[in-house]
């Protein structure tokens, strides 16, 4: 009663509902720039966010693509880190156990080289403490197997996530990539196969070259260019794949203000994502959550759920949030 | 997390000694560790820079920043007043040797940054400090004359003779062994990546401990996005790092295996045989 | 024999022939920035330019989208102009009689709604003094038909590339759009079907959200993003198509300085069009060319034209084009 | 191409005064005209600001910038003998009544700007000026005071009555219409979009001319990317929008058929019946 008591005063609740679980607020950190979810810890309370989604875990670990792994681009940057990660044992022992006391929804990214060990990251994964939701990355572009490879094909992300409906019963973000002709056709395949949630978007494929020499400038040669830069992109696809699917969507790609934030939302997003925002200020989604509230605030926009999709065709913008 | 430039000074053309009001970054940090900075309006990540110096009683930490791109010239062209996004110290700093030993230090360019910084802890505990800095010309070499102000023997070499004498800081390094006088507990080396391997050969080689602070690129600067790890943990084929033990342990570093993140399992390491 | 002299005393050759064309330098400016050549001429002299590519020109006059129709984004800019242009007779009538004089190579950029727009606009294009090429927009991704909806299907660019083939003498660069799964599919195709050359990239499909109201900032709600924030992007396809096909590249796609322009020819790009960097500064295009002639004088680089592909696997990065 | 700021000064909250050294620029303007200007570390295109004065002896052009987002805001934000990218004047401006006519000038907030430049030189040539400004505030009513010095006659409305009358300009036009003074030869009129609808129905419903200087987001300025068209050439469903008469039109624009571009065939134009 507190929530509705708040709203009614002029309170504003931040708090959404998305795929069965309930997120303090919708700001989460993105996978791959929040470790596993303590790193931050001297700078601020991760327990203030709205969610955590930790780093692309495998079955085996693995050490990741050589360096340089990062070359900043105008508004963005280049990442190769080629999931390096301790594999799904290590977390399991390690940093799951570490994370659970901050009481958050975790979601957790795997990543396989196949489907089968899609299937078995999912299943050691269902039913260990705090773990409340996988995130399936199909999008990586820094690993050759797997990765991005499957995610450009609507019958293969409909066939793996069917199988990994099977496997638990951890709601599925299905973790889309940008780097697609057709991105509704790929949603619209994911959710058929059981998804209960889109994550959109994972990075664009990019490369950078470093001209003294002449060389790729990353290990790798090229690499995921994630930055404000991607933003209209990523918003862009959100606002198509909300027009075509029903179920939730997480929104990340360049997202550093609240007024980003709001863009995504507005698309269609439920979530979002803040990740390479935090390199920039690792505050920034504290600042993010303190601006969307102060946003619905201002207008007597009670619910901040509310302001989801009010940008698509046939809404009302956001004077439809503003209504009772 | 925001810290306020308190004085800002040229020392050499492309080259600044910044000074910033950070007072708890003033107390925590220990020689070795960094700061990630803002890089200004044109870049999305911060900078790491190492703490070179700082005053604890008014709470500043002192940045050297050598121009050589856009975030750098934005923190090296900051006037005092301005605020700048910050945070640290980060990562793990030099062991110090027992108080009152001996040490090396040896610097290339401005990766004599950190070193000022260990110098000046090592003489506050009645060490004594030699020092080898080296660079291409003159102008690269950093912060011999604070140094023997420090009253630390101070040698230094320049690729192109216009300080010190021709040659590499090796070949310092080389006649100082061969001298045979007194060795230090540890030699700490901070430079170009081809410097260092030379150096910590030559140590190792003469049974000496060889400390050093590497680069790499780095995005979040706390362990938390994998960019700066160095995936071989290798110096060279025939070096390899090894983590320095660490007063503060990050959280969630799950027992430290793992390939190398520079950013938070060094950027000092101890060299050792591959 | 100039030439050949100043190269021998250290002079800087930055001519290139590609597609059987004599460019004076390698920096054109990009379709739709540059309107028919000579907006620009109170500012700076458009003879000192490589080409002209000239603005999208249909069959008939277009009045566009409705405004607004730019949106600044991080390093980027979206625009959803919607191939405004005076129809294929008043360009014939006016504008390349008035380009003429200046005597550059002029690039037409055609854009049909169907096969039989194209040829048309081929045939008629053909023989009209100063058009030394056409540039086959199959990738705006601003307007209903045609544009970015051929772009996006190997079979149809290759029928439609071979039938132009047929139709017009003058070069054909095939533009080809980001917005695609596998760009090198695409640009095989068109290489399939007789394209002597392949412009990439066009504009990625993004949006903007106006959060104030809640509203798309684009009249036409998606537009073309353009400038800085692509760059990886483009250069990674330049990268990936110089190393599957033979015809030269045409490289675009956040040029703004003559170290972006060297990303492209090191990734494989003869030539290069400054589009959005005109909008920061109109003299970018003089700067660039400055900056190229500069780097290759400072490391004794005679030709420009050796710097194309030196990043590619298996070349010599810039010292090889220092040697001979 | 770049043009060095003489002098920045604060009109009031959010406004600012910059004289920029420009002497082409400053010798070929007319009232109307635009110049491009760069927007800064963070903004990848220019900015269309109207040229609000100008002093042709010192060959100095001043704008008067509103700050309203990042461009404005670093645009306002300059100091004295920094340099600032810039091209211009473009467009067509206005076309001046005969030497000694009466005008109107109706502006809305920073929309004065332009018609400062243009009152300026209608004094000049001796006609009288009125004046009719407003804003939502007293803080947004620009050049009150400059006009009232030039001797021009100046009426201010504002939204909530903290200057002149409560209500807006339209009002102030209704009632000099009213009021049976000399009819001015032309109504010439800058604001916002709304206001320029009001104020041009009631001059043609009066059977007065009208010329109107309309905003439109620019990338190019010149012509040459269709940013800035309005397909439709309308005001307003019964007002279109017609090119006015130019010095100098640009090369290879093939006769000034098709839409409208605001950079180029405006941004000043004459409001006929559609
Ligand atoms: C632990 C550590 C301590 C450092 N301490 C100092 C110091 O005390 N003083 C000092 O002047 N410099 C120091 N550096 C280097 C400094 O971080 C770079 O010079 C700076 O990031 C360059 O940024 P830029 O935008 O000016 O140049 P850029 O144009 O980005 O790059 C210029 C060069 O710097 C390197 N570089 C770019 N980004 C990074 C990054 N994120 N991390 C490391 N290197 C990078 C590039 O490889 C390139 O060769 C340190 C680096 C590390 C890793
Ligand atoms: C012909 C003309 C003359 C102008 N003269 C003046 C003047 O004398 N003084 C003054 O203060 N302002 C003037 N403006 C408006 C000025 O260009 C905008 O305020 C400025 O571009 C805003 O940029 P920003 O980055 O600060 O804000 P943004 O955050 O980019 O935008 C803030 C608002 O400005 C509008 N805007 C954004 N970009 C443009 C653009 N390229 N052109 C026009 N409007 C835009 C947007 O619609 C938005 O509502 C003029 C505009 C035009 C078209
Ligand atoms: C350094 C880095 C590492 C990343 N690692 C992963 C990963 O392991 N799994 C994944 O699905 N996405 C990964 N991503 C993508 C982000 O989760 C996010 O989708 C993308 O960066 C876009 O958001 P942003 O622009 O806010 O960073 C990574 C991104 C970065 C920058
Ligand atoms: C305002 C504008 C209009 C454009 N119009 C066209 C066009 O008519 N035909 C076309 O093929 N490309 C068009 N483009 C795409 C450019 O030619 C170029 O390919 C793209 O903008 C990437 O280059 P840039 O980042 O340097 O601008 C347009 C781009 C802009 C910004
Ligand atoms: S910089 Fe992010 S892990 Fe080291
Ligand atoms: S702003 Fe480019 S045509 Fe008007």
């Amino acid at each position: 009663m507190t929530g509705r008591r708040r709203a009614a005063t002029g309170g504003v609740d931040l708090g959404v509902t998305a795929a069965g679980i309930r997120f303090p607020n919708p700001v989460l950190v993105a996978s791959g720039t929040f470790g596993y979810g303590l790193d931050y810890t001297g700078i601020f309370d991760p327990g203030r966010l709205g969610g955590i989604i930790v780093k692309g875990t495998t079955l085996a670990p693995r050490a990741g693509n050589p360096a340089p792994r990062l070359c900043e681009t105008p508004a963005g940057l280049l990442n190769a880190v080629g999931l390096e990660n301790p594999g799904v044992e290590a977390v399991i022992a390690h940093h799951l156990p570490a994370l659970a006391p901050l009481g958050l929804p975790v979601l957790v990214n795997i990543a396989g080289e196949n489907e089968a060990e899609y299937e078995k990251l999912a299943e050691r994964l269902t039913g260990q403490p705090g773990v409340r939701a996988l995130e399936v990355n199909l999008s990586c572009p820094n690993v050759r197997k797997g990765g991005m490879a499957f995610g450009t094909d609507p019958a293969a992300v409909e066939r793996l996530t069917r199988r990994l409906r099977k496997r638990t019963n951890l709601p599925l973000f299905v973790k889309l990539s940008p780097n697609v002709t057709d991105v509704v056709e790929i949603a619209r395949a994911a959710e058929a196969g059981g998804a209960d949630g889109l994550s959109l978007v994972n990075t664009l494929l990019g490369m950078a070259i470093e001209v003294e020499t002449g060389r790729p400038a990353l290990g790798n040669v090229t690499g995921g260019l994630s930055g404000p830069a991607i933003r209209p992109v990523a918003v862009r696809m959100v606002y198509q794949v909300a027009q075509a699917v029903k179920v939730p969507i997480l929104g990340s790609g360049g997202i550093s203000t609240s007024s980003d934030a709001l863009e995504f939302l507005m698309a269609g997003a439920s979530l979002v994502a803040v990740g390479t925002a935090l390199f920039a200020d690792p505050l920034s989604p504290l600042k993010i959550i303190a601006g969307l509230e102060e946003f619905c605030r201002d207008r007597g926009i009670r619910r901040v759920d509310r302001l989801t999709g009010v940008a698509l065709p046939g809404r009302g913008g956001v004077a439809e949030a503003c209504r009772g | 997390m925001a810290a306020v430039i308190r004085e800002a000074a040229a020392l050499g053309p492309g080259l600044r000694a910044v000074w910033l009001e950070a007072p708890e970054a003033a107390q925590a940090a220990v020689p070795g560790q960094f700061v990630m900075v803002e890089g200004g309006p044109r870049r999305i990540t911060r900078r790491p820079f190492s703490v070179s110096g700082i005053d604890r009683e008014q709470g500043l930490i002192r940045l050297l920043v050598r121009v050589v791109g856009p975030a750098s010239a934005w923190v090296g062209g900051l006037s005092p007043g301005q605020p700048v996004g910050l945070h640290g110290p980060l990562g793990r700093g030099f062991t110090l040797p027992p108080a009152g030993a001996c040490a090396w230090v040896v610097g290339g360019g401005v990766g004599t940054a950190p070193l000022l910084f260990l110098a000046a802890e090592l003489r506050r505990a009645g060490g004594a400090v030699w020092a080898a800095l080296g660079g291409r010309t003159a102008d690269e070499v950093v912060g011999a004359d604070e140094l023997k102000r420090s009253g630390a023997g101070v040698a230094v070499a320049t690729e192109d003779g216009s300080a010190g004498e021709r040659g590499l800081v090796t070949t310092l390094v080389e006649r100082r062994l061969a001298g045979g006088g007194p060795p230090p507990a540890t030699v700490y080396a901070c430079g170009p990546r081809g410097m260092l391997v030379a150096v910590a050969r030559r140590a190792l080689e003469a049974g000496l401990r060889c400390q050093v602070s590497v680069e790499e690129r780095m995005a979040c600067g706390v362990g938390a996005c994998a960019g700066c790890t160095w995936p071989d943990g290798r110096l060279a084929p025939d070096l390899a790092l090894r983590r320095l033990a660490s007063s503060r342990e990050a959280p969630g570093e799950g027992g430290g295996g793992g390939p190398l993140r520079v950013c938070r399992d060094g950027p000092c390491f101890e060299v050792v045989r591959a």
